[in-house]
């Protein structure tokens, strides 16, 4: 065990996950000899040699063609995407071939060992474009796996997890908590299991759930409503495709109450999908509607990133308004 | 990493613009239409045997085409795309490959599948989606695909083999295994940006790639013209550091010469590669299309002068190992050995109701397990609603 | 009024706009003297000449790219993407650019004049990548319009509408009805407002929705239902973003039950959204949980596509489900 | 429509792959390090008053660049990027063209900016996304626009603005308005596949454009040889049928030259151009990078070495336009300005609630309206963890 950072436990992952088998290569924007943008990479290069972890030409749809390729052929490709808000040219690749490579072959070809690192996520004065959310876009996608991760420890087991799944995986990593999120991680190899959410809280009245960044605001919100003498399930759901649904229901059916979180904006959010599936198998269980507090469904903002944030004070005023009732 | 720009480069001092007009590559051609060698060409070193192959598998094609695009035409069959005018662009250069080098096609190059040795029952399976297709019946018609012969599946969205190609010519490089891709495509999906990140990639990582363009003419009913404005698609290949050639795409003998030396700067080297065959094609876009609302008769007649496996049967005759009357013979044999393969096909039914939700990932996740257990109930409960999957026993 | 196709409906409204504004121009793929692959834009090169009609390069980012410019320098442009399944290459230039234009730029800039036009949709034997619903994708993305017209009349005035609106416009046509929905089409110019969903048969045991071609799959579901004694409220949505939750909420909380019909996968697709809405407004007023009935979470599939698309009897075996809860 | 392909072709019968090393296009330069001309160069026709106010930019970018990447490090500003060493690309391209021709820019193109008479006090509140930013407090720092002077707001996604400035330089061209669209970008955004789209279509359409691309040697870390194999990105321009030259970027009337020589073939012409401009990026990438991770300080000493703005005033003082005194008096005026201007603009107020909902749509629909009162209501109830926004009197 030794004390870190979240992003020094992504770090880890790679370098644990590229110790064990020589397939498996990093690549991306700068994450060649300079170790990425924000040095998720760094050493990579030194440690495995330039044909392992390098430098790509500025071109994500290219990445991910290149990726897709290199999975293909039998190598473990890990891509970053230096942005998840730069995702977008490679979307093409990912819901069109990568998500459909198995399919459409009839499972002859595969690109299964391919895993998609993107930081992602606001509160960084970042504006539109250093602080998007993309992840409900790719639960959308039947073919893809969606993680998102809350602190290190958990980084480092679902990234492993990730990159040895048979299936390819967008982990989507919180930016924000790059640095600011540390804690104990095991120096040995782990994995954390993909499609299983986590309760972090136990607790009767309402159940939170969230993922990455937001999870703190949801435990946040869990503590004030403890001391109004609200007791809060705090749920992280981890995976987002395919989703816990066992763990969910079991939990709303307790509480009868459930407020997901989720930094973007709110239509067609992952929000959407969470809510309509629980009311479908909770419907007699529900005391209340299921609350979104969300983005706004505008751009990411910058000078009002405070105000377009769904913080703990507008989960706390969900809380109270959904035991209200 | 640092900068390596060299400081020492050549000034001038009057500002000259590059003209795009003045620079037109040459195109490589060894064979007339007479089936006689340019003056002053050299023949590839190719044997009997694979002369008689490539001819064999030109026969085929030509049968399949006809015969597929006539039962399109009777509703036989929902969808069909024929290759005919462009038989030596693909199967010459799979010709000059490696058994085992990666073929990752566009869609018109059934050809290179023929050439090598797909079933002809394989071939209907696909093409009537039926259970012992090996995608499963999940694709339209001529989205072939093999593992055992090195051919990626087809997808139809234009382009995106190009990236993916640098990416498994990568892949060979870095197992250190001796082979290289070739990716097909038309100069229509040579506009896409995928195109452009592919070749960009493929001249940084120097990889094992053949990026081999059928230059037909169309993209549908788009023409070249409308197309790009530069000298064709080989006009791009030397910005992108790769080697280029432009060749007659209707030259069966200048295709493989042109793909086996391409073939062997990229195992050798890996030295990307970039070929432009110029051919065009003679039937219509697909079994959708009707070319006569883009283009003139005539300028197909002129087109079928130049028919390249009438020019290459020439050669063979003329070399004395092949015959008009056995041409005529093996013809007729392919003709009918694909309309008896076609009624078999047709009479294999569809696969069963589990197949549209297996392969979305290796293992079932729940909800689609749920899903199909839905499908299941659903199927039985109205099977006239489900001809293909009521009544058949479960997987 | 004369009788014609949904295609020539789409060629009309396109003809009527030229006619009317000749800042408006219309491109994309084979659209020029050949008139598009469904020849929706038939003769309009002919009648308005090569520079306000004619081909593109085969690249949909392109397409958007040259699209949004033409917008932002005072055009009118209508780009067509040959299949909606081919629409992913422009995504990037559609959710990071088109969305985003006036935002980003405080109202000095933006892209307002532009309409996407995309055929979406299976049962035509499309399989994988001549069937896909991608409408879900873009109802996540602040800054869009998304519009799905049901016949020929709607096509015309919502089409004519989305061109004239001074938001982009993402216009889905469903390929299947192309040529097979007919019906009486003024020959004038008229716009049928966006924003507004359309009850098409009143109803008080169960609302159905729907849009595009599957409103002929819960019309027949409703005729069916009702020979069973089921009254049931059908509406179009129309347009999905943004959508017209005031017409919704009020016929949910009259009938007490909902049934969403898409064709699209399950997982994230817009049902989900609507789901989640109007569980939020109508809470108090539902007998039952809200159904969705859509596309399995798989890619579409071809020997196997009646299998795949939820039809009548899908539709009117969940209208009973629900009112036997 | 229809195949306009020649059948009138160089035919050659050995295959002779063009090899992508030996064509390297030339630089134009036309300004030494000295200030004097090369042998055989003729300075374009500039006036004094155009000179002076082209080094008056420079002076005031180098004072605006120094005094906000100060600050940024002392946490004043969240962000910056300087183009210190570029200044000459930018800022005398945009000096030759009309000043209602559109500049579409990358990001690093602030002197363009400020050549058109950007206000200083703009420039700061953008920098701090005060309530006072045209852009309305919405973009990080550098993402500058004005729809006055012609200026495409910056948009982050690289390489997104090329197609855009191919269909903004066809709609110059259906309104018949006499301009043309310069847009900027680096040689790393050329990898994109945007550009390959917006290049190969501004060559079909034949639109004014003028693609700048300053080549300044990396993309944040990654140098040139490893982001492109071939002949930079002019090696590329022929194969779109677009009109090519090679800059010294770092040579104020080379550019200068080199571009009006391009507006003229855009504008009257149509022809659509590209030049790319030589040059290197002396900074940090952004206030957020550190090079020496990346590059040795001898390499940064060696083009420090061929400073542009250096070069230019040495000439404008061989000119007899201009003095060391001048110049060291105009800096500090400059410099006094910038701090001033900066102390205004923090104290300005960020923009109200209300602005994060508008713009989204011409009207705002329902959705956000519900949102803007839900978030009214917040910022009400919480004020201490809104401090930008309440208390503020609403619009
Ligand atoms: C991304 C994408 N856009 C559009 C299409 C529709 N489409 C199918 S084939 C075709 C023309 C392709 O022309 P070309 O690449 O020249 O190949 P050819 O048909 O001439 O062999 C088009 C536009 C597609 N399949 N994928
Ligand atoms: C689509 C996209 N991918 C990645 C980035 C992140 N990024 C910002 S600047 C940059 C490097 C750009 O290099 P270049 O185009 O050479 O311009 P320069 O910074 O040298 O002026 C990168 C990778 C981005 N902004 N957009
Ligand atoms: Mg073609
Ligand atoms: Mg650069």
């Amino acid at each position: 065990m030794s004390q870190m950072n979240l992003l020094q436990a992504v770090n880890m992952a790679l370098d644990t996950a590229m110790q064990q088998d020589e397939r498996v290569l990093c690549f991306g924007e700068d994450v060649g000899a300079f170790g990425g943008v924000f040095r998720a990479t760094s050493h990579l290069q030194e440690k495995y040699g330039k044909d392992r972890c390098f430098n790509t030409p500025l071109t994500e749809q290219g990445i991910l063609g290149l990726a897709n390729g290199l999975a293909a052929q039998g190598q473990v490709p890990v891509a970053e995407i230096q942005f998840a808000d730069y995702i977008f040219p490679a979307f093409d690749q990912l819901v069109n071939e990568t998500a459909k490579f198995r399919y459409r072959s009839g499972d002859q070809f595969d690109v299964g060992q391919l895993t998609v690192r993107a930081p992602y996520g606001g509160g960084i004065h970042g504006g539109l474009y250093h602080s998007q959310s993309p992840e409900a876009y790719f639960t959308h996608t039947p073919g893809l796996k969606v993680v998102v991760p809350r602190n290190p420890h958990q980084a480092k087991g679902l990234l492993l997890a990730s990159i040895r799944e048979p299936d390819p995986v967008l982990f989507f990593e919180p930016k924000k908590l790059y640095r600011a999120s540390t804690g104990e991680v095991p120096e040995e190899d782990y994995e954390i299991p993909l499609g299983q959410a986590e309760v972090l809280r136990e607790g009767t009245d309402i159940t939170l759930v969230a993922w990455g960044a937001q999870m703190q605001v949801i435990e946040k919100a869990a503590e004030m409503a403890a001391e109004e003498g609200i007791s809060c399930e705090v749920i992280d759901l981890r995976t987002l495709l395919p989703w816990d649904r066992d763990t969910l229901a079991a939990s709303v059916k307790k509480t009868g109450r459930l407020l997901i979180n989720h930094e973007a904006p709110k239509t067609s959010g992952f929000g959407a999908e969470l809510a309509a599936s629980l009311q479908e198998v909770c419907f007699l269980y529900l005391e209340a509607p299921i609350v979104r507090v969300t983005g706004w469904d505008t751009p990411f903002p910058l000078a009002l990133q405070n105000e377009y944030l769904p913080n703990e004070h507008r989960t706390l005023d969900a809380i109270r308004a959904s035991l209200d009732y | 990493m640092s900068d390596l720009r060299s400081f020492d480069v050549e000034l001038i001092q009057h500002p000259e613009f590059v003209d795009p007009q003045t620079s037109v590559l040459p195109t490589f051609a060894l064979l007339q239409q007479d089936g006689n060698l340019y003056p002053g060409a050299k023949a590839p070193d190719i044997s009997r045997e694979l002369a008689l192959k490539i001819h064999d598998t030109f026969l085929f094609i030509r049968a399949l085409d006809e015969r597929l695009l006539a039962s399109q035409r009777q509703g036989r069959v929902s969808f069909y795309m024929t290759e005919t005018g462009e038989e030596a662009a693909d199967i010459c250069s799979t010709a000059a490959l490696a058994a085992d080098d990666l073929i990752m096609a566009q869609y018109r190059e059934q050809g290179a599948l023929a050439f090598r040795g797909f079933p002809l029952e394989q071939f209907m399976h696909q093409i009537f989606s039926n259970e012992k297709d090996l995608g499963k019946g999940r694709q339209m018609p001529i989205h072939y695909g093999s593992r055992d012969l090195h051919y990626m599946t087809i997808s139809s969205p234009l382009g995106t083999q190009l990236p993916q190609a640098t990416g498994y010519a990568l892949g060979y490089k870095r197992s250190g295994q001796k082979n290289c891709v070739i990716c097909y495509f038309g100069e229509g999906a040579a506009s896409e940006g995928d195109f452009h990140a592919a070749l960009n990639m493929a001249g940084v990582f120097r990889v094992p790639v053949i990026f081999f363009c059928r230059n037909n003419g169309y993209a549908i009913s788009t023409p070249v013209h409308e197309q790009l404005a530069g000298d064709g698609v080989a006009g791009r290949g030397p910005g992108y550091g790769l080697k280029t050639l432009r060749v007659d795409g209707n030259d069966a003998l200048a295709v493989y010469e042109a793909t086996r030396l391409a073939r062997k700067m990229a195992v050798e080297e890996h030295q990307p590669v970039l070929i432009e065959a110029m051919t065009y094609r003679l039937g219509a876009h697909s079994s959708s299309d009707d070319p006569s609302g883009y283009r003139s008769r005539k300028e197909e007649e002129r087109w079928r002068q130049k028919d390249p496996v009438a020019r290459f049967r020439q050669w063979l005759i003329h070399q004395g190992w092949w015959s008009e009357e056995e041409d005529e013979t093996r013809r007729e044999e392919h003709r009918q050995a694909v309309i008896t393969a076609m009624k078999k096909a047709e009479k294999v039914p569809k696969p069963p109701l589990e197949e549209l939700f297996t392969d979305v990932y290796k293992e079932m996740p729940w909800h689609l397990q749920e899903q199909l257990e839905e499908a299941r109930d659903l199927v039985e409960r109205h099977p006239e609603a489900y001809p293909a999957t009521a009544g058949r026993k479960q997987a």
